[in-house]
């Protein structure tokens, strides 16, 4: 005890306008990161509005957020993934094949086939997630391996051709039929997952484990942290997440094929979580405005069209407006290294 | 003193970050040849002052002279030019370039082995790292990737680069070296000391430490900075440690000593390492560790300590043998497990495995055990800031934030808080410590020990790498030598009393 | 001076050492394994190929290798300095198809319109580096990760290759002896992998022997050391996508030249096959480790695999399946051996 | 609350002004696709009814979004989409149903999804029989190889309806009228011209000279494949048959390359589906037609393709000239869209793959 005695006569919390100044800076940067997002894209929403009054008017917003919607599942798996500080380039491949599984089994096995099809897309998920935690192999080159591996696998369920629901749909379908507030509950479904996702970040001890591991894996695991199983659950996470966005698929198509609805969800959905403010290099990930940044990435194309830009230049735009978006959005600290 | 232009003059030099005064106003002069140490505690602003002088951070004010004309280092660029060559208290070698490249890596094109169009002429530029590295007296191969070096020897590399540094009229080059013995284990400290006493032949040095010790042996003039502040300038042989640790810390150095008592005749030990084997790195090491006594383990960087104490902790696997925790063989051995069943580990490299500099203090507290601050596995904050606070509180761990990431901590108050991540368990049956004061000032080091003493005084088995043989010495119940991964050497230090020489005799 | 007598013992370090360099030397002998597990896989491909259909194994389809090779060879040279800075760059088929149209409109070409013969060349390269430049820019500048200022380059290139198409025919070229260039051999070998060779060699020796790509090998390393040590870190690393730019551009004037015709998806299918290559090779996501030749190895290991699963007759439904599959099993055959509780994959 | 509130506009006539033309493309930079717009701007132009063209990208999803994007601005829309897939037109129809637009669906569409059962606003399905396609490639190629030889296919994407039923009836011919002809191998391509000319190089080292003959499920793949044969040497002594005459096709074929190496075509021009489609939707948009008092075959039709030999080339030249979409706009409005040479209506769908 008496060591505490000996160093008693030291200036306790000395230097402490170091605190504030410290603080001031990363605290204007932390509103920027809450807020960001969602101003990004109610401004992108306001100069739309302004210029085809008519389209929000005529359910503008009805078209991006169903649009939005299988974007916003497979990212916030994704998003998930680069919070442990890895990627997942097989996830909107996975989703492909639950939706191409759902359309074969709707009308066998009906109600439950749903259920089904998630439990096997999380296992596909948990397989590139053992495979980079047991094996220890870099997760991009590990899931460009399976991405390859899943979509032959969609390609060879479904015969090479398109898929579809032929009876037991209906509940599946109502999903994207019925709406609240004229949005369509598959938005709705993202939303739900969202708010957990965020709140299991937030407020459990796997969350923080994740948020561990995507800040410093070494550290983690010296910590005890699981490290492992997290990473295999938060793989898992991203499968099951694209299943929900199968299921969306299906209740907005009825039917699935390889090159069909759903068939490129992986570069905007990885789009979305960025621009909803997940670093790429991870530890930072609010589900919550990766919902708002699926509704920028839906936004952009739709806003092309509803604004009568030329098709020929649609493409440029859009790449335009991802990179000024995610340079507006993203989080910088002085003297940070990008990569 | 001599009345020689100084290699370099200060004139009060000052620096804040936001509302943080870190250097407030210095003013020094280094004459040539003159090796100078500098200390300071923990956050006094020595680095920063430093960087001030290698060009990384501009001075809000002051002015800096450079062989008696003033200079404005713009960059890092500029003071390398003027010939300040440093060696950084972090590693910065690139570990996937060659030994001769990063000697030679402020070499400006049109110099040396890089042509003017930016070729590389390979002979040449290894010729040049080799002559370099023969001024420091290290026979290194100039083509040996440094990701394959020892520490000693990277160190080496750094003194090198920084020494290749020349005045624009191929003058002597002002050579800094902050902290580059920290990391270093005694031994190897004893070939550094050596390089860096010749050093004044090459150039003038400013010379970084902790170790009071050595600034003593070393220097030939101490600076001390605190606050900000240069409070004191001594020729060495005017001063003595204890007024050095008075100067910086501001109160009497406090010998504290252990009442080491003997394990009882029937007792369990709460560790035994049983002919714990690892193939190239340690042999067939048996001890035993009694509950609220600490073992020291010393030896070499070759020794196969760090091996081993990391297999305690379950984080390397180990060939043969047997870790028995209170008398039960363990199996599988795995950091998850180690933890549940008792044991804690503080490794050396502490920002990268101690601890999660991205969290904030109280998560790093309670990530390891999360006891009442969660359930079932739902956090509970207001527990855990409790807790928290209740241990900065006790360790005074400045500041007094528990929700800054502790990133943003000295390494003297990180080291606090990691600590106390370990100490929050309900059951520490062994705490494993890798070089636990590795770059913390006597201070922060006092009161870290305090806490490891706590420890074992309530029943927790300690097992210590320490810094250097005196803390060995002074902490240790019992010190095990080890030697090319044999444990060479054990002694009861309630029985016997080893020297250093002793123990240096049986670690070689 | 010192008082001497708290010196401590002239300490004998010579064991210490040399058991150092002991260590030292094991360790070096390391990084060979993954190369010659490359190597070694390639060869058993090319029996197991050899073996289902002999004609795997003839001049022709060596030629023919060689030449499907050459594209992915010449972006896989940029995709490697890009890795090795520890950045990534999407672009690549967004690049080419912006200098390949540019290229195929200003030579002579069914549209008519200007024919500047070897400027056209100069031109479209010049288009690479634009790209490449602007990439480059952002990324550094305003600090936005390469993996989105390259995604969002690759719509950008996308979008120019379109507005220079236009709506009018395709624009195929005229020249028989410019639109069979590339493919037609000399000493056996075709002029197009020659010129991938070439880019190769010089990318070897960019990287071996100079400045700019010891700097750029020093950065993937550690970006931060670089800085503080007063590196043009900005500098070389927009040169860097430069660079890449440029040798996108090159290949999309390749593919061109080979259809024939102008394209704006020319480049379809080689980032996929050119990232897994350099990955493959064993060039490190992270950064600073790797070489241009263990690209050349990926390249070649994918190269041969697709045209073997061809010869050996693998339903096209399951080609994807089974190149995923072996780039699965390649990755993971590499780790194995350096599996350790402690090593950090992400 | 119900996103699918709308009961669907009723057929009433809506004035010109209230109209825009919507052409929907899967990309603007294949020359089908070029072509498709190229005869969208003609009817815009000859109408007077503004235009605006969606460009999917390729990508279902952007397809279905912009399309419904430019409903919600709220003109009656005219539509004619290419779609990318064939799941993709249900979502198209029910969406313009809603918002009281007129819609004719191009080249892919579910069988059992029947604009009868869906009311007028999905005016009709229209498509080029592919059976028909792939029959005229086969006999071309068959007479070319004089029955025998051996012959290697390059199908299109392989989950697309169009490719599917070329292949079919490709293949359908071939061993009916052909039993002399072995196919070695079907190679995908993916419509993709790279994919065309690697794939061919591979199946060209599979299989030497051996092989005789090429089919192509379009142009497009052709034109890569034509390119492999000829880097190999082998053009001289290969024959080629395709479906959509494109117009480096015709160059190719007029100026007897490769000892004339295509033997067979088919004709048909993307403005000519465009302008018919929209045409047929602007129709029913402004009440001269009502979609419900049509006979099947005019709300799931077919029509007809003419095959080209080289000796038949000439015949087609005329279409391909500057004012080629603004003729058969004029020929269009004057015929209906029905009666427009030379793709007229030759019968209803759903269309009935040989053998099945
Ligand atoms: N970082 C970690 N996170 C979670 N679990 C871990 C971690 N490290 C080890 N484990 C657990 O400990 C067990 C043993 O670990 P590991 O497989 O690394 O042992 P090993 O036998 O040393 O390895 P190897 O099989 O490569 O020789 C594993 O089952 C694993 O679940
Ligand atoms: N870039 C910076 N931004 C804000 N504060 C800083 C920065 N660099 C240093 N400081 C602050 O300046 C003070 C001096 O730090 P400095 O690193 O110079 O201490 P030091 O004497 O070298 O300590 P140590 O012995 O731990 O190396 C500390 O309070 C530190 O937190
Ligand atoms: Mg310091
Ligand atoms: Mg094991």
């Amino acid at each position: 005890m008496n060591a505490f005695a000996a160093v008693e006569d030291r200036t306790t919390v000395a230097d402490d306008p170091s605190r504030v100044a410290k603080r001031s800076r990363p605290r204007a940067h932390r509103v920027w990161q809450t807020v960001g997002p969602p101003v990004i894209f109610v401004v992108m929403l306001i100069v739309v509005a302004a210029l085809t009054p008519a389209f929000l008017g005529g359910g503008g917003l009805t078209i991006i957020a169903a649009s939005a919607a299988p974007i916003l599942l497979v990212a916030l798996g994704q998003a998930l993934v680069l919070h442990i500080g890895s990627i997942d380039l097989s996830n909107a491949a996975i989703a492909l094949l639950g939706a191409i599984l759902l359309a074969l089994t709707l009308s066998s096995i009906g109600p439950v086939a749903p259920l089904v099809i998630l439990a096997i897309v999380t296992v596909c998920g948990a397989l590139n997630g053992l495979l980079v935690a047991f094996a220890q192999v870099p997760s991009f080159a590990l899931t460009l391996g399976t991405l390859g591996i899943y979509s032959a696998a969609a390609l060879v369920t479904s015969g090479a051709t398109t898929v579809y629901v032929a009876s037991g749909g209906e509940a599946v379908a109502a999903l994207y039929a019925t709406g609240i507030v004229g949005i369509p509950l598959t938005f709705w479904l993202g939303v739900v997952v969202a708010v957990l996702l965020w709140a299991m970040l937030r407020f459990t001890r796997l969350g923080l484990g994740m948020t561990a591991v995507g800040r410093n894996e070494s550290g983690a695991i010296f910590s005890a942290v699981r490290t492992r199983w997290i990473k295999v659950i938060a793989f898992s996470l991203s499968g099951f997440t694209a299943g929900l966005a199968a299921i969306t698929i299906i209740a907005q198509a009825g039917s699935a094929s390889p090159t069909g609805l759903g068939s490129d969800l992986l570069l905007p959905a990885i789009a979305a979580a960025i621009v909803g403010g997940t670093s790429i290099s991870g530890g930072a990930t609010n589900p919550i405005n990766v919902v708002f940044g699926a509704l920028t990435v839906a936004l952009v194309p739709i806003a092309t069209a509803a604004l009568g830009i030329d098709a020929q230049a649609q493409s440029l735009v859009y790449g335009v407006v991802i990179i000024a978006v995610v340079a507006l959005t993203m989080t910088r600290t002085r003297g940070s290294i990008v990569k | 003193m001599t009345e020689q232009t100084p290699v370099i003059a200060l004139k009060d030099i000052r620096i804040s970050f936001g509302a943080v005064a870190a250097v407030k106003g210095v003013s020094l002069e280094i004459a040539p040849g003159q090796v100078v140490g500098l200390i300071g505690e923990n956050g006094a602003g020595k680095s920063t002052l430093l960087k001030i002088i290698t060009g990384i951070h501009q001075p809000d004010g002051g002015t800096i002279e450079v062989n008696g004309a003033p200079v404005r280092f713009r960059g890092p660029r500029d003071a390398i030019a003027a010939g300040v060559g440093v060696v950084h208290q972090e590693q910065s070698l690139f570990t996937n370039l060659s030994v001769a490249e990063n000697v030679e890596m402020n070499t400006k094109p049109g110099k040396g082995g890089v042509g003017r169009a930016g070729f590389y002429r390979w002979g040449r530029l290894n010729r040049d790292a080799a002559e370099t590295l023969a001024k420091i007296g290290s026979k290194l191969d100039p083509r040996t990737k440094v990701g394959d070096l020892s520490f000693v020897d990277r160190q080496m590399v750094e003194i090198a680069r920084a020494i290749r540094v020349q005045t624009r009229d191929g003058g002597q080059p002002l050579v800094i070296l902050d902290e580059p013995t920290s990391v270093l284990e005694r031994t190897e400290t004893a070939i550094l000391e050596r390089e860096i006493g010749k050093l004044r032949e090459v150039g003038s040095v400013i010379f970084v430490s902790h170790r009071l010790d050595e600034v003593m042996r070393i220097c030939d003039r101490v600076l001390v900075m605190r606050d900000g502040e240069l409070i004191a300038d001594r020729p060495v042989q005017d001063v003595t440690e204890a007024e050095l640790f008075r100067l910086m810390v501001g109160r009497e150095a406090r010998a504290e000593s252990r009442e080491r008592h003997a394990p009882a005749a029937d007792e369990r030990p709460v560790l035994e390492v049983r002919g714990l084997s690892r193939r190239g790195e340690y042999d067939d090491v048996s001890f035993r560790v009694f509950a609220g006594r600490l073992t020291a383990v010393v030896g070499t960087s070759g020794s196969g300590r760090e091996a081993l104490s990391r297999a305690l902790f379950g984080a390397e696997p180990f060939d043969r043998g047997q870790i028995l925790l209170d008398g039960a063989a363990v199996s599988d051995w795995s950091i998850p497990k180690a933890v549940k069943a008792g044991v804690g580990y503080v490794p050396a490299e502490r920002r990268v495995e101690g601890m999660v500099g991205g969290l904030t203090a109280a998560e790093n507290l309670t990530l390891t055990h999360p006891g009442a601050s969660s359930a079932g596995g739902v956090l509970r904050p207001g527990r855990r800031n409790k807790t928290t606070q209740e241990w900065f509180d006790a360790l005074q761990v400045r500041p007094n934030d528990i929700s800054l990431e502790l990133e943003r901590f000295s390494g003297g108050n990180q080291q606090k808080v990691v600590l106390a991540k370990w100490l929050t368990s309900q059951n520490l049956r062994l705490l494993v410590l890798d070089h636990p004061l590795r770059g913390l000032d006597p201070g922060a080091s006092q009161i870290v020990n305090a806490q490891i003493r706590r420890a074992c005084d309530n029943g927790t088995a300690v097992v210590l790498l320490a810094d250097t043989l005196e803390e060995a010495l002074e902490m240790g119940d019992d010190i095990i030598v080890m030697r090319d991964g044999e444990a060479a050497a054990h002694y009861d230090l309630v029985a016997e009393n080893p020297s250093t020489l002793d123990l240096l005799e049986r670690m070689l | 001076m010192t008082d001497t007598t708290t010196r401590p013992p002239a300490a004998d370090t010579t064991t210490i050492r040399t058991r150092e360099h002991q260590i030292a030397r094991r360790t070096r002998f390391a990084g060979w394994g993954e190369p010659v597990a490359l190597v070694a896989a390639m060869v058993v491909l090319v029996v197991v190929f050899s073996l289902l259909n002999p004609r795997f194994a003839t001049f022709g389809n060596l030629q023919n290798i060689l030449d499907q090779a050459t594209v992915p060879l010449i972006v896989g040279v940029g995709a490697t300095l890009v890795i090795l800075l520890g950045s990534i760059d999407l672009s690549v088929e967004g690049v080419m198809g912006a200098s390949g149209m540019a290229w195929i409109l200003l030579s002579a070409n069914s549209r008519g319109g200007l024919d500047l013969g070897p400027w056209a060349w100069v031109v479209a390269l010049a288009v690479g580096a634009a790209l490449g430049w602007v990439s480059g820019l952002i990324f550094t500048r305003l600090k936005v990760p390469s993996f989105i200022v390259t995604l969002g380059i690759w719509y950008v290139g996308l979008g120019v290759a379109t507005i220079l198409f236009g709506t009018s025919a395709i624009p195929t070229l005229t020249d028989d002896s410019l639109s069979t260039l590339s493919s037609q051999t000399a000493l056996g070998l075709p002029n197009g992998f020659l010129l991938a060779v070439g880019v190769v060699v010089l990318g070897v020796l960019l990287l071996r022997y100079t400045r700019f790509g010891r700097l750029t090998l020093a950065i993937g390393d550690n970006e931060a050391i670089a800085r503080s040590a007063g590196m043009p870190v900005a500098r070389i690393k927009t040169a860097v996508f430069i660079v890449a730019g440029v040798l996108s551009g090159l290949a999309g004037i390749i593919a061109t030249m080979k259809l024939g015709a102008g394209s704006a998806t020319v480049g379809t299918g080689t980032l996929f096959l050119v990232i897994p290559a350099v990955v493959i090779g064993g060039t490190s996501l992270g950064g600073g480790r790797g070489g241009i030749l263990r690209t050349v190895l990926g390249v070649f290991l994918l190269t041969v695999l697709s045209n073997g699963l061809i010869l050996s007759g693998v339903s096209p439904s399951f080609q994807s399946a089974v190149s995923g599959a072996i780039l699965v099993a390649a990755i993971v055959a590499a780790a194995w051996s350096q599996r350790n509780r402690l090593r950090i994959a992400k | 609350t119900s996103t699918a509130g709308a009961t669907g506009g009723a057929a009433q006539p809506v004035a010109k002004e209230d109209l825009v033309l919507v052409a929907s493309v899967i990309n603007t930079t294949n020359p089908y696709m070029a072509s498709n717009i190229a005869g969208a701007e003609a009817l815009s132009k000859k109408l007077d009814i503004p235009l605006e063209i969606v460009d999917s990208n390729g990508s279902s999803q952007t397809e279905i979004s912009k399309i419904q994007a430019i409903l919600a601005k709220g003109k009656k829309v005219v539509l004619f989409v290419n779609t990318v897939a064939s799941s993709d037109a249900p979502t198209i129809v029910n969406a313009v149903k809603q918002a009281g637009g007129f819609v004719t669906i191009w080249w892919n569409k579910p069988d059992n999804l029947d604009p009868a059962q869906v009311g007028d606003n999905f005016v009709a399905f229209q498509k080029i029989p592919g059976v028909e396609s792939g029959k005229c490639n086969a006999d071309a190629l068959g007479e070319a190889l004089g029955g025998t030889g051996n012959v290697v296919m390059l199908p299109g994407v392989q989950d697309s309806t169009t490719s599917q039923t070329r292949v079919a009836g490709f293949k359908a011919q071939m061993a009916e009228k052909y039993p002399g002809i072995t196919i070695l191998e079907e190679r995908p391509s993916n419509w993709d011209p790279q994919l065309g000319y690697k794939n061919s190089q591979d199946l060209i080292a599979k299989y030497g000279d051996t092989i005789d003959g090429v089919w192509s499920a379009d142009d497009a793949m052709q034109t890569g494949s034509m390119k492999a044969f000829k880097d190999a040497g082998l053009l001289d002594t290969t024959k080629f048959a395709s479906d959509g005459l494109y117009p480096d096709t015709i160059a190719s074929m007029e100026s007897g390359e490769g000892n004339n190496a295509i033997v067979g075509e088919t004709f048909h021009r993307g403005y000519m589906a465009s302008a018919v489609g929209l045409y047929t939707a602007y129709l029913a948009a402004t009440g001269e037609i009502t979609p419900s008092e049509l006979p099947q075959e005019k709300r799931d039709s077919l029509f007809a393709l003419s095959c080209v030999t080289p000796d038949t080339l000439g015949d087609f030249s005329g279409y391909d000239a500057e004012d080629g979409p603004e003729k058969f706009v004029d020929s269009l409005i004057e015929n209906g869209p029905w009666d427009t040479d030379p793709m007229k209506l030759i019968g209803g769908g759903p269309e009935v793959l040989p053998g099945s």
